[in-house]
């Protein structure tokens, strides 16, 4: 199997569907000076560089999927999506909706997420739970490059806005992608260990972070099953809950602000659907309710690091016992 | 009043104003009853509804906002089912989820409809980049008021239009009002033409009041998005005469200003114009009105007939 | 004590702080028609119109707080701040962290929210959470008109920026409101309704849909608990533990969208820090992942009504009895 | 080259160019080495930000962006203060919070610096509006890059300021890039001051490259401001000849461009005019030169021997 980075996955998954489908075209602040192996393909009008706008490249792409294409805009840096809200939550979340369907919005909004640069707060915000939250959108993070490559080519896929997240610290790291077509259906979950004591609950870089854990846990005798979620929305409610019921035991691990976060969401559904299997209470670690630091060790800080799991799934290990 | 090109009927015009009309007021009056919602209307407005819309051609798309209803009755939109969707019945064009104030009809190539005051401008260049990339004929009409013209979204949408050739010709509804705020609050500059003018694209303002005038200018405005693929700025010059959204008592509008508007009704504009040409009689301008009035009363009681939608249909059309 | 609604209680709490205070001013879309008693009494440059842009309402709010005033922006409608994400997120909620505490964001940010109007998903729209979830706002959403005065007096007072949202649906309903100085801190949640058997938790309209729900829980012989949350950041985590824990059966219910919402955070509160109190699944009762529709009875549908609100404690009751 | 006023020596403003430049030179080499995070660095930008900053008052405020190393040296901040902050350090101006992309200095009037591109527009006129409402002399000047230009929050910024009679100098320095992106490929226009000219209030553009030529401009501009108390636009014309953030190869920059602003150096420019007035000999440049280069070295160690900041302040200032 082929190796490649995360962003070469996402430069191969736009490269496949660009070429299979004459609608897809993408644009963004230095998506063609990055990027520039699609200009020289698809030409200088399916990829293009834009203003600094964060507004009007989200809703040309939101104007442009209901005329027909199926645009991917670059919108760069989480934070940066605050310039985009309307146009990503009021009109593509809505539209259909209000419309009585008259309308579909097959886009694609990228953006990079999270801590590996230092370069602080207003770079590095996790807001994915913003969408997941916003009706009408649905939300991916893939933390393996084949993951990218195959969800972000379903992502092109689908009829609906799709806000796609890339973890930054992920970015650089090289990874398996298997060769030839790739999709992995958004809502799909990946269990991507099998345990029995305890399951680990994540996305992005810290289902990694997750696997180190239960490295250690095994030699301590505790089997973790880790739950890589991939998509957030739609969410797979039916692997959370099948995990949480097999274990009864639960970490929920993210880097964004646990408050309100994704992990609330997964606590509250598994407290409602699978309270009868659990054996100790619902754990989640998350990052600080703060703006990250720009300051490298404060940064690694505030994302959920392998022995912190290893230390909350031992510690529900040991509630069971007592 | 402008010269009209022949092939459009005055006669046309005026009835499309009356029309609009006669829908407003059936609003104004089933809400003050409490038997519909109150909504934007764009009493006082007509003329610059009617004189832009019949400037486009079938293909073109349209773009509009909150207050609409002119829009999409000159267009030839049904307003029974327009009154539906505002009372949020099922029979609506949006099926009663849109309400009043964002109401689209792709079949008339009516798009794309917002709320979000400012939206309709960050929307429309990627409409137009969709015509122009599959190389569709029909340009894109986007109506915006004077506030929305205050949002960050029409510099961004007017720079990325006129920088991307797109054929997007701006209209822009100066109604002297924002909501509760004048102009004059709102605007550093007298007119939105004042601001276009940097974009290095067509600008021009017209007598909103004037349905004739309004045709003309769109008309040329709307050759020149055509012939040279790029962007244009149309500025129409009118006035709100009603209240931002019904029910509301004008306690903060100067009474001057709004009588000298008043003065100016583009249907009496009209009527005049057309009893001076001839063209109609004082018996036929009636009988015109009755049967405009008995069509919209047609189409409300269409619209107190229509069922409300079913519970059911809450979580129905959130996905494709 | 006198009546008024919650509009007039929150007209009444500006009155008050701005003549205390010559810092405060108030500025927003028709804030000096509306409430133009208030540039009666305060003048024309206190109290302002403003262009139609909610991005530079937020940032002239968070610009003149930095410089030592006391603004209150009126953004009108809770989607619209959709426009202002990035002044009140970026630069109110984490420029006092990133300089270094150097700079500080005395402002209030009010926004009306939520159904009883039927104007659809672009006026309404229950984004609280969104605010919850980022780091350095404070969030508050009153249920009563002398809440909302006692609590508006405390945010203007307060040193952070705060998001401060008015449900639509309560605006003019009355409400008693005590004569004088009142101020309501932060943070504190109010149980206004003392039970033993179920604690219904709740926060803007949906308190009142709770307090019906208690009467024909009452007549069922089930004595539930009702806690207003008031302020969603800072939470009041005590009061909301100390009510499961004394309860041991938990309804979470807003009108906002249930994933992600604020009931996903206190789901997950207690699950984690309450779990062995608990006797039964937390149930969240909130609005659906759509839009909002305009028809009106569409819209009522997507709020939790009284009905729902007991069926969902009778449950939980029932389950403990099983 | 411009007159300077005698006031303004010269001299002085070289030293400030060198003193950037050994900075950004310092930052350069630093990160190649890996023992500092890349930045946005200002080389071939230090006229803009030398005359300008010496043209304002110590009790103007400024705000800046991401590229904002010669606002800050210029206004006389602590090279050794700003590398600490740069290396997120806990003697940094910002505690190690800010990295080099939003550092502010509040006791310098240095306010409420962002990175967020456009951001600096959305939230001056705030500022200003408390200069004017506590009665403060100082005016608000606000850097900006081209790219901020073309977010919506221009627009508002312009026409509130101007709307409300606010002091704000909009200074944007247009460096002809917005990151990977040429500013032909982002605008509408060839320049800023082709939008600025729509808000009705006075707008100038400069030769950013020529230090002196940008303190009379700066001090014209400034001086508008102060007396009218509305705002004014100068556009500093000049370019990034090294790429938006270490490390960068540059491989996308049109080689001849790059060669023809790199033969107009700013600090070349200012040197040779130095020389050819006599008022300094080649040997001291030299020893100038070295000077600069012992403060940067030392602000270096200053740097490297700050302790980053314990775990413990992860959540410290997130409140008030
Ligand atoms: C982003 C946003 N801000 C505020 C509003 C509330 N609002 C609805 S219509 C309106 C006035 C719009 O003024 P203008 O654009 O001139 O259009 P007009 O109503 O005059 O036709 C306002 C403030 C809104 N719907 N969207
Ligand atoms: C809202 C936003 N969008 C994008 C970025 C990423 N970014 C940082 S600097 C930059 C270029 C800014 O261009 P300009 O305003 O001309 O300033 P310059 O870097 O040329 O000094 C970009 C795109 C950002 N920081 N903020
Ligand atoms: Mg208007
Ligand atoms: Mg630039």
């Amino acid at each position: 199997m082929p190796t490649l980075t995360l962003h070469d996955a996402v430069g191969a998954a736009l490269a496949e569907e660009m070429r299979r489908d004459g609608n897809v075209i993408a644009f963004g602040e230095g998506i063609a000076t990055k990027r520039h192996e699609l200009v020289t393909e698809f030409g200088a009008l399916r990829v293009r560089n834009t203003p600094l706008a964060e507004g009007i490249i989200a809703g040309t792409a939101v104007g442009a999927a209901a005329g027909g294409l199926r645009p991917v805009a670059d919108l760069l840096f989480a934070p940066f999506l605050c310039y985009a809200m309307d146009e990503l939550v009021n009109s593509a979340g809505k539209l259909r909706y209000m419309s009585g369907g008259q309308f579909s919005f097959p886009l694609v909004a990228l953006a990079m997420t999270g801590a590996g640069w230092g370069v602080g707060a207003q770079h590095n915000h996790n807001v994915e739970a913003w969408f997941v939250h916003s009706p009408g959108l649905k939300v991916v993070m893939p933390s393996t490059p084949a993951d990218a490559k195959g969800l972000l080519k379903a992502a092109i896929r689908d009829d609906n806005p799709v806000v796609f997240l890339l973890d930054i610290g992920l970015l650089y790291q090289p990874g398996a992608v298997p060769d030839g077509e790739l999709l992995i259906p958004l809502g799909q979950a990946h269990t991507v260990r099998h345990g029995k004591d305890v399951s680990l609950i994540s996305y992005g870089k810290t289902v990694h972070h997750c696997l180190k854990a239960a490295e250690t846990l095994a030699a301590d005798g505790i089997d973790a099953e880790i739950v890589d979620l991939r998509s957030l929305k739609p969410l797979d409610e039916a692997a959370i809950l099948a995990s949480a019921r097999k274990t009864g035991r639960v970490v929920i691990v993210h880097e964004a602000n646990r408050r309100c976060g994704v992990g609330a969401e997964i606590a509250a559904l598994i407290a409602e659907q699978a309270f009868n299997s659990l054996k100790a209470p619902i754990r989640r670690l998350g990052g600080p309710d703060a703006p990250v630091p720009a300051s490298y060790p404060l940064e690694q800080a505030t994302v959920p690091q392998a022995d912190a799991i290893a230390t909350a799934a031992r510690a529900l290990c040991r509630q069971l016992h007592a | 009043m402008n010269a009209i090109h022949h092939e459009t009927d005055l006669l046309k015009l005026y009835e499309q104003l009356l029309l609009i009309r006669a829908y407003e007021n059936a609003i104004v009056n089933g809400s003050a009853a409490g038997r519909m919602p109150g909504t934007c209307t764009s009493v006082g407005q007509e003329a610059a509804a009617v004189g832009a819309i019949n400037a486009l051609r079938a293909e073109d798309l349209i773009l509009t906002n909150h207050r609409s209803a002119g829009h999409l009755l000159a267009r030839g939109a049904d307003p029974g089912r327009m009154l539906a969707e505002v009372m949020g019945r099922r029979d609506g064009y949006c099926k009663g989820r849109s309400g009043s104030l964002h109401i689209s009809v792709k079949a008339l190539g009516v798009v794309l409809t917002t709320t979000i005051v400012g939206g309709e401008l960050s929307l429309a260049p990627g409409v137009a980049l969709a015509q122009r990339m599959h190389n569709r004929p029909g340009i894109v009409a986007c109506f915006f008021g004077d506030g929305a013209a205050c949002e960050g979204s029409f510099h961004e949408s007017l720079n990325l239009a006129a920088l991307w050739n797109l054929p997007v010709l701006y209209i822009c509804e100066n109604n002297q009002w924002q909501a509760f705020v004048h102009r004059r609050e709102a605007m550093s500059r007298e007119q939105v033409t004042d601001w276009g003018a940097g974009y290095g694209i067509p600008v021009s303002s017209v007598d909103g009041n004037d349905v004739g005038a309004v045709l003309d200018a769109t008309r040329q405005a709307a050759a020149q998005v055509r012939e040279s693929g790029r962007p244009a700025l149309l500025e129409v010059l009118t006035y709100r005469t009603r209240g931002h959204l019904e029910p509301d008592d004008q306690g903060y509008v100067d009474k001057a200003e709004l009588a000298a508007w008043l003065a100016r009704d583009p249907i009496a504009l009209c009527r005049d114009r057309l009893l001076a040409k001839g063209r109609i009689t004082d018996s036929e301008a009636a009988a015109l009105a009755a049967r405009v009035d008995a069509r919209i009363a047609a189409a409300v009681a269409f619209a107190e007939a229509s069922p409300y939608p079913s519970v059911e249909e809450l979580t129905l059309d959130v996905y494709a």
